[in-house]
């Protein structure tokens, strides 16, 4: 649903922009996840006053960066009823070869070395989307057996070795420490990537055409939708986001292992549900997936910040992660429940 | 007909062919796991110590560092008839039956580096003392930061064994009346896993605005920290230090950031573990207590008491600061 | 065959709709299984010629049992792929299911017997809880619940048992994961035991019937009468209790247990299960293809660790594998044996 | 020559084992409405594919304009002007109305590319309006019921501004009044220029509309006549082989004692004090405009979804609704208004579909038994008399009008009572239809208690023995069948006046 474009074009009259006003909060359908985050973002501040700092923020935007990135893409990939599970294998892939080389070239612009990246993710990315679309393989086997390929290849040219910091040039680490009007540039890199996809999603043909694909495989047939290419898009711009995070990751660690990112995956595919994405595809919006991400990375800023146990970090993780998703479910029930009330029978 | 344990058909099968068609024995090491440069070096050493003593090398790791994967390689070790079987535990006591089968039929087994319990190996070898590594670490620390001030710990993760026993042992040394100014004020967990040690390292910084100095006895984690404190400009102010790769750390000992740390030398931890491995296969040791050895290019070592069991203890841990990083950067 | 038609009692006009299956050769070696049994047989020779440990009784023995444990799971996990959902949380299932019983047995002073089947109840617990949400919240997804609770079950894991593991369980525990019958692994045994039960379940009866219309039409199935929710909360138990089993054969391979064990266990069987032939797309497969898939995966790694080929080359080639597995039978055979 | 806007000639289609089409032929001209009629399976649909490229023909020509063309995808016609309303509704749920309008031919801004979303918000608003319908062109597609979806359809068709339209059974959900919307449009377009292919199975459809007719059977092409120049009684004899006599069956059924009472039951935004009564051998008749709940009704009495309010009985016992087999059980059966989403599993074969509602019984303990599953199918399937080779055949393959007969074969398995067909005769041929009244009357004869919800005027007449009528989820007016009129019912589904009559 381009909901947000709706609400971007005003009515004529003004009467019936108030009315969809009230219809667009209704039907924002992560109601119940903003007021989550809200109340437990009033929780842990009252625990921790430094929580809600401008330095803690920083560092929790900053750190959520990259996950949103991943999860914009895997949004796309999971509204065509795809998954894919080789993006962490994907970053380790592009993160290592990137680092390989700039310890080679130590002079190389930032940009190219961006570029290089984001490419070597879009060949990884190329070659899912190439097995589903041309193989008709299905996408969880796919990005299963790939990501086994992936990793094992970044074993194998990185010959057990890590690249470290010392290794890595001055341009090359500023790529995620820099700066860029006063803002993180990861955060920078991060808004540019959440309003290019906005745009393709929400106004180009080929973006509606993603939610076609996943809505109605079908029907998107009959309409004269080229499912392949569309398939072959979605998963090639997957992997060129987590090239261009592996690259990001990389940089912002300084240090590139052969099991980067391993298991990231289910970090990702996580911020996605909580964001409201559905697996069984069609529907999923940024906003709800940047709110899925907000959550992830207040979990990860905060259980350290509270002094929680480490033995209950994952288990409160786990609780939170449902009790979210189960409010979210229910306050969305009852915003249906109250629109059926107002109906006139 | 109920057994435990393989059959009499088989159980006996290791004496006619322990030996290869060209006579040479197997020795296999089986590391934590693959694609870690500290892990590949010890490899490396142990490679080195083998082929010199004329034996066939085996390099073993699962891809995660389970001890689920190392049952799988010690049996087709077992079945593949090697002489003797290092290991690097990723598991104190979940490889425990499957060594015992290993020792059963035969083969030596040696723990090196991270240890498994007593009962499922001849010895170990153990890269330097715990309590030494433990000890010198809040001296270190203690020196950085002047003697008084709060500091933290940043660990692997909470149930790795090492790290458990060295950070007792840094307990043991702050309740020394010197360090009566000095503050542990947390104990943090960074899973080995880059961005979480970051995020660890970000919450102890703000949850202690004071904080003076932070020991993190793990690569990952001690380079995360120096990361972090690099990036938030708190060099001078928050001093890193523990054990962690050469390389990984050069920068933040160049910088200053990390005045020193420390670690040992991987290569040689592994071949002490290839000349204990022969040794042990030609009987000239058995593991007892009080044995000695002649261990190649290492020198002559001697078998010491470790709780129940016994090992092979390797010197103090080497410290790398600003004058020696920039030679060890390249080797490990 | 030409549809007879003729005219019933009123005029109209009547066929004659054929209630009998032709048998043809052809439909019948086209089935996936036999494309597993090449495979399989492949692995085989190839481990043979390649090393000279890998083909005889206790090599196999020994290499078979080392694969075995998590492939309990692969069944239910079978019919859960059926009926177009996923079950990740296994792995942790199977963390929190040993470690209850671990320190049942130790802290608490529970008989190993009876640690055992609270185990068991553990897993099969697990499972119903996911069954359960799944079911409540029908628009979150099995996806979407099982990996809630796969950090969850994993984090109560955690705080149970710390950084500790628990082990000293009695010797005879020793025999789930390292006990012979006649010469034959018991866990084979029982595998075997399981998988026919299984193969029965899902092939002959009307469970197993119902469990394929949901995979192919879960509303149409509904609305035929089939209890669409309570038979997604068997499978989803049947997932926990079958964990539960894995953890009793873990446990008793490893001696102990603790909180970190069975770590991403679901992608391994999901492997398995997908290279079995079960179609995560839902409604297709069978269980003799699962079988023959877990020992196809088992025997490739066990025989190229005996060549001890690296680990790295080992995920590329396990990889590889799936990906031709899955791939061969949707090249377009040659019309005169294309399969319908 | 030139005077057809399109001709095709000999083209056949073959399926593995079917041959669908068996060299057709088509002329259409331009500015006509050209009927294309013909039983369940004759292989309408299929020629609609295949002029329309979702199909490539074995064999045969295609010419547009004098000129020969070929299709190798639906795009390719979209370009040429052809557009097409398929017959099992075709749409994307997710999508707002209208996307699903203008999917593939988006306005976009000629240089930057960019959607233009007020454009076509309000182009669709106007075509929907056009089509006499209030559905607010930014709701979510899923939301609608099938009728209003398939006015979608139709909206999109003529969003193309296509010079040739095609529409396969479009009428086939819609009502009387939505039926003459439909006419008043077709006929519109037709005006304005545009050559129209129209498939129903109902008559006046045709009568009303067309001008030319052309009739398949078996796949193979038996003539083309003006509509004038043919009667009916030679049109059924042409599509069916054979004549009918009658359509409606003699009624034999003898309405007995109170078997279902429902009381005041509700639910919350879909339905509101519905009380009605249905005795033993009845077929009551359900009927209403789009969305006027009967739907919803039905299912709750069948257990899918839950009334908020209100109580059932059936033989004097209060029952409660948990769920399908729970209704089942007690004896209620239902025939599902979208065959393809709830009534059948496709990809299965015709025996197991029929076979799924009752495979408790089929079988031992739990066992599958697969012989007697296998007669009862085959029975069933040649009660309803199914075109299909054996109980093997997929469900897919089989044409709308068949896969129909499957649906209804799946009741008969079941020891009911109460029987309850959402639009049994959606999309069903004459000879088909007739049979199915055919088996409704016996069923009613056997001493069931039969709801048949329909919107078709002549159906509910012909077969009713008592009339709901319907609107905005309230019953207005329950008719006897001697009183029962058109017009009386046409009123009460939408005059505002509530009379609460309890029958
Ligand atoms: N994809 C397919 N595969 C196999 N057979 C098919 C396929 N599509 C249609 N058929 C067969 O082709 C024949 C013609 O079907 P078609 O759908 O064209 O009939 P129809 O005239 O539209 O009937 P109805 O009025 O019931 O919709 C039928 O026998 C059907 O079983
Ligand atoms: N105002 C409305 N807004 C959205 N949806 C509506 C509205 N009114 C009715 N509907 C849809 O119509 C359905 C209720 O109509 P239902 O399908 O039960 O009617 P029906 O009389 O059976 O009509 P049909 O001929 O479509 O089968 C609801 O499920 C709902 O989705
Ligand atoms: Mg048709
Ligand atoms: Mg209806």
């Amino acid at each position: 649903m381009p909901e947000s474009a709706i609400e971007n074009t005003p009515q004529v009259e003004t009467k019936e922009v108030k009315v969809s006003k009230l219809a667009g909060i209704y039907k924002f359908r992560e109601l119940g996840l903003l007021g989550f985050i809200i109340i437990l973002s009033i929780l842990i501040q009252l625990r921790n006053p430094s929580f809600l700092s401008i330095e803690n923020i920083n560092d929790m935007v900053t750190n959520t960066a990259i996950l949103s990135i991943l999860a914009l893409g895997m949004m796309l990939i999971l509204i065509t009823r795809g998954i894919d599970l080789s993006i962490g294998s994907t970053i380790a892939i592009s993160g290592m070869l990137v680092a390989q080389t700039v310890s080679t070239y130590q002079h190389l612009n930032p940009f190219v070395v961006i570029l290089l990246g984001t490419v070597i993710g879009m060949v990884c990315g190329a070659v899912n989307g190439f097995l589903i679309s041309k193989w008709g393989l299905l996408p969880i086997i796919a990005t299963l057996a790939m990501m086994n390929i992936f990793r094992g290849i970044t074993y194998k040219i990185s010959g057990g070795e890590w690249i470290s910091s010392y290794q890595m040039p001055e341009g090359f680490v500023s790529i995620a420490t820099g700066k860029t009007l006063g803002i993180n540039n990861l955060i920078v890199i991060a808004i540019i990537i959440y309003l290019l996809i906005y745009y393709m999603i929400n106004h180009t043909r080929t973006g509606r055409q993603i939610y076609a694909v996943g809505s109605n495989p079908d029907s998107a047939k009959v309409s004269g939708i080229k499912e392949g290419r569309i398939l072959m898009l979605v998963y090639t711009v997957m992997g060129g986001l987590a090239g261009l995070s592996g690259v990001l990751w990389v940089s912002k660690f300084a240090s590139a292992q052969g099991d980067t990112a391993s298991g990231y995956e289910l970090t990702v595919i996580a911020a996605c549900i909580l964001g409201g994405v559905s697996i069984a595809g069609g529907s999923g919006k940024i906003a709800g997936v940047i709110l899925g991400s907000v959550l992830i990375g207040i979990l990860n800023n905060a259980l350290p910040l509270l002094n929680v146990s480490p033995f209950w970090q994952t288990g409160i993780q786990g609780s939170i992660i449902l009790v979210a998703v189960i409010v979210n479910t229910l306050v969305k029930r009852g915003v249906d429940r109250n629109n059926l009330m107002r109906r006139k029978i | 007909a109920c057994t435990q344990g393989a059959p009499q058909s088989s159980s006996s099968t290791d004496d006619q062919g322990s030996e290869d068609t060209e006579g040479k024995k197997k020795y296999a090491m089986v590391f934590k796991n693959t694609g870690n440069p500290y892990g590949e070096k010890m490899m490396d050493g142990f490679k080195e110590a083998v082929e010199a003593i004329g034996g066939e090398v085996i390099l073993r790791s699962p891809d995660q560092p389970t001890a689920e994967g190392q049952i799988q390689i010690i049996e087709q070790l077992i079945t593949q008839k090697v002489a003797a079987i290092a290991i690097a535990g990723n598991d104190q006591d979940a490889l425990e039956p499957v060594l015992k089968k290993a020792m059963d039929q035969g083969i030596k087994v040696l723990s090196v580096d991270s240890a498994v319990n007593a009962n499922s190996r001849i010895l170990h070898v153990n890269q330097a003392n715990p309590e030494r590594i433990g000890r010198i670490q809040i001296e270190a620390v203690s020196e950085m930061i002047g003697g008084e001030g709060q500091i933290a710990i940043l660990s692997a993760t909470s149930q790795a064994t090492n790290q458990n026993l060295w950070i007792e042992w840094m307990k043991k040394e702050l309740e020394d009346p010197k360090y009566a100014n000095i503050e542990l004020v947390k104990v943090a967990y960074g899973d080995d896993l880059r961005d979480k040690s970051v995020s660890e390292t970000e919450a102890l910084l703000k949850s202690y605005p004071d904080l003076k100095g932070i020991i993190a006895p793990t690569t990952v984690g001690i380079a995360a920290a120096g990361k972090v404190i690099t990036d938030k400009g708190l060099n001078g102010k928050v001093a890193v230090t523990g054990l962690g790769l050469p390389s990984e750390m050069a920068s933040y000992i160049e910088s200053g950031v990390s005045p020193w740390m420390y670690l040992w030398n991987p290569i040689d931890v592994g071949k002490v573990a290839g000349y204990t491995a022969h040794a042990l296969v030609e009987g000239t040791i058995t593991g007892e207590l009080g044995e000695t050895f002649e261990a190649g290019d290492q020198g002559s070592l001697e078998i010491v008491e470790d709780g129940d069991g016994t090992q092979i203890m390797l010197g103090d841990p080497f410290k790398f600061d600003a004058s020696n990083i920039a030679e060890w950067k390249d080797v490990y | 065959m030409e549809p007879q038609t003729l005219l019933d009692d009123n005029g109209y006009l009547k066929r004659n709709i054929i209630d009998k299956k032709e048998f043809s050769l052809k439909t019948f070696f086209l089935q996936w299984e036999w494309m597993l049994v090449i495979i399989l047989l492949a692995v085989i020779v190839i481990n043979s010629l390649l090393s000279p440990y890998f083909l005889n009784y206790p090599s196999l023995r020994d290499g078979t049992v080392t694969f075995l444990d998590k492939a309990f799971i692969v069944f239910p996990m079978a019919m859960v792929m059926i009926l177009r959902d996923i079950d990740i949380s296994v792995g942790s299932t199977v963390a929190l299911s040993s470690v209850v019983m671990a320190t049942m047995y130790n802290s608490l002073g529970v008989p190993m017997e009876l640690a055992i089947i609270i185990c068991l109840a553990v897993g099969a617990l697990c499972g119903l809880i996911n069954g359960l949400l799944i079911v409540k919240f029908k628009e979150l997804s099995a996806v979407i619940v099982t990996l809630g609770t796969m950090i969850l079950y994993r984090g109560i894991a955690y705080v149970i048992l710390e950084d500790q593991s628990s082990g000293n369980f009695p010797e005879w525990f020793g025999f789930f994961g390292w006990g012979y019958v006649f010469g034959i692994p018991f866990i084979l045994i029982l595998f075997i035991i399981v998988a026919v039960i299984f193969g029965i379940v899902l092939h002959k009866t009307t469970f197993g019937r119902q469990i394929f219309a949901m995979g192919k039409n879960p509303t149409a199935s509904r609305f035929s009468g089939v209890k669409v929710d309570k038979i997604k909360i068997i499978v989803f138990t049947l997932a926990g209790l079958m964990a539960g089993v894995t953890a009793l054969f873990l446990a008793s391979r490893m001696g102990s247990t603790r909180p970190n064990v069975a770590n991403m266990y679901e992608l391994d069987v999901i492997a398995m299960a997908a290279l079995g032939g079960i179609s995560t797309a839902g409604g297709k497969g069978k269980i003799l293809g699962t079988v023959i898939a877990v020992f196809i995966i088992g025997y490739l790694q066990y025989g190229l660790g005996l060549i001890n080929i690296p680990a790295q080359t080992l995920l590329i080639i396990v990889g590889a594998l799936l990906i031709f597995a899955v791939t061969v039978p949707k090249i377009k055979l040659p019309s005169f044996i294309r399969r319908k | 020559m030139t005077n057809y806007v399109l001709e095709l000639r000999g083209i056949t289609k073959e399926f593995p084992g079917v041959k669908a089409l068996d060299n057709v032929h088509f002329k259409l001209k331009a500015g006509e409405i050209h009927a294309l009629m013909g039983e369940n399976g004759a292989g309408k649909s299929t020629f609609i594919k295949v002029i329309t490229g979702v199909h490539q023909p074995n064999s045969g020509e295609m010419f547009l304009n004098g000129e020969k063309i070929e299709f190798t995808n639906p795009k390719d016609a979209e370009k040429m002007g052809i557009a097409a309303i398929y017959q099992h509704v075709t749409n994307y749920p997710d999508l707002s109305v209208t996307e699903n309008i203008f999917m593939g031919h988006e306005k976009v801004h000629p240089f930057t590319k960019k959607i233009r979303w007020k454009e076509m918000h309000a182009e669709a608003r106007k075509i929907l309006e056009e089509l006499g319908s209030k559905i607010d062109p930014k709701i979510e597609m899923g939301t609608l019921s099938v009728a209003q979806q398939q006015i979608v359809e139709i909206a999109k068709a003529i969003s193309t501004n296509a010079k040739i339209i095609i529409m396969d059974e479009p009428t086939a959900a819609l009502t009387a009044r939505e039926s003459e919307e439909l006419y008043k449009i077709t006929e519109r377009l037709r005006d304005q220029g545009a050559s129209i292919i129209f498939i129903s199975h109902r008559f006046e459809d045709m009568y009303r509309l067309a001008s030319q007719v052309t009739v398949f059977r078996d796949s193979k092409y038996i003539g083309s006549w003006g509509v004038n120049e043919i009667t009916n009684d030679k049109l059924i004899v042409a599509m069916v082989g054979r004549e009918i006599t009658q359509v409606f069956p003699k009624k034999k059924n003898q309405v007995g004692e109170k078997l279902l009472e429902v009381k005041n039951i509700g639910k919350i935004g879909y339905f509101a004090d519905i009380s009605f009564s249905l005795k033993k051998g009845e077929i009551l008749g359900l009927t209403g405009l789009v969305g006027a709940g009967r739907t919803e009704v039905c299912q709750s009495l069948f257990g899918i979804t839950s009334y908020d309010r209100g109580e059932v009985f059936l033989k004097d016992q209060k029952i409660s609704l948990k769920d399908p087999k729970t209704a089942m059980n007690l004896g209620i059966g239902y025939l599902a208004e979208d065959r393809q989403l709830q009534g059948l599993v496709l990809d299965w074969g015709i025996g197991r579909n029929i076979t799924l509602p009752a495979l408790e019984e089929l079988s031992t303990k739990g066992w599958l038994n697969d012989k007697k599953e296998s007669a009862i199918a085959k029975k069933l399937a040649e009660k309803v008399n199914v075109k299909a080779n054996s109980i093997f055949d997929l469900v897919s393959s089989l044409s709308g009008g068949n896969q129909q007969k499957v649906a209804v074969a799946k009741l008969l398995t079941a020891d009911l009572d109460v029987i309850i067909l959402d639009e049994p005769t959606k999309g069903v041929d004459v000879g088909a239809k007739s049979a199915i009244y055919e088996i409704i009357n016996d069923l009613a004869t056997q001493g069931y208690g039969v709801i048949m919800v329909s919107s078709e005027m002549p159906e509910i007449l012909g077969m009713s023995d008592r009339i709901i009528v319907m609107r905005e989820g309230r019953i207005t007016r329950i008719l006897d069948k001697e009183e029962a009129t058109q017009e009386k019912i046409l009123e009460a589904a939408m005059s505002e006046v509530i009379e609460n009559q309890v029958g």
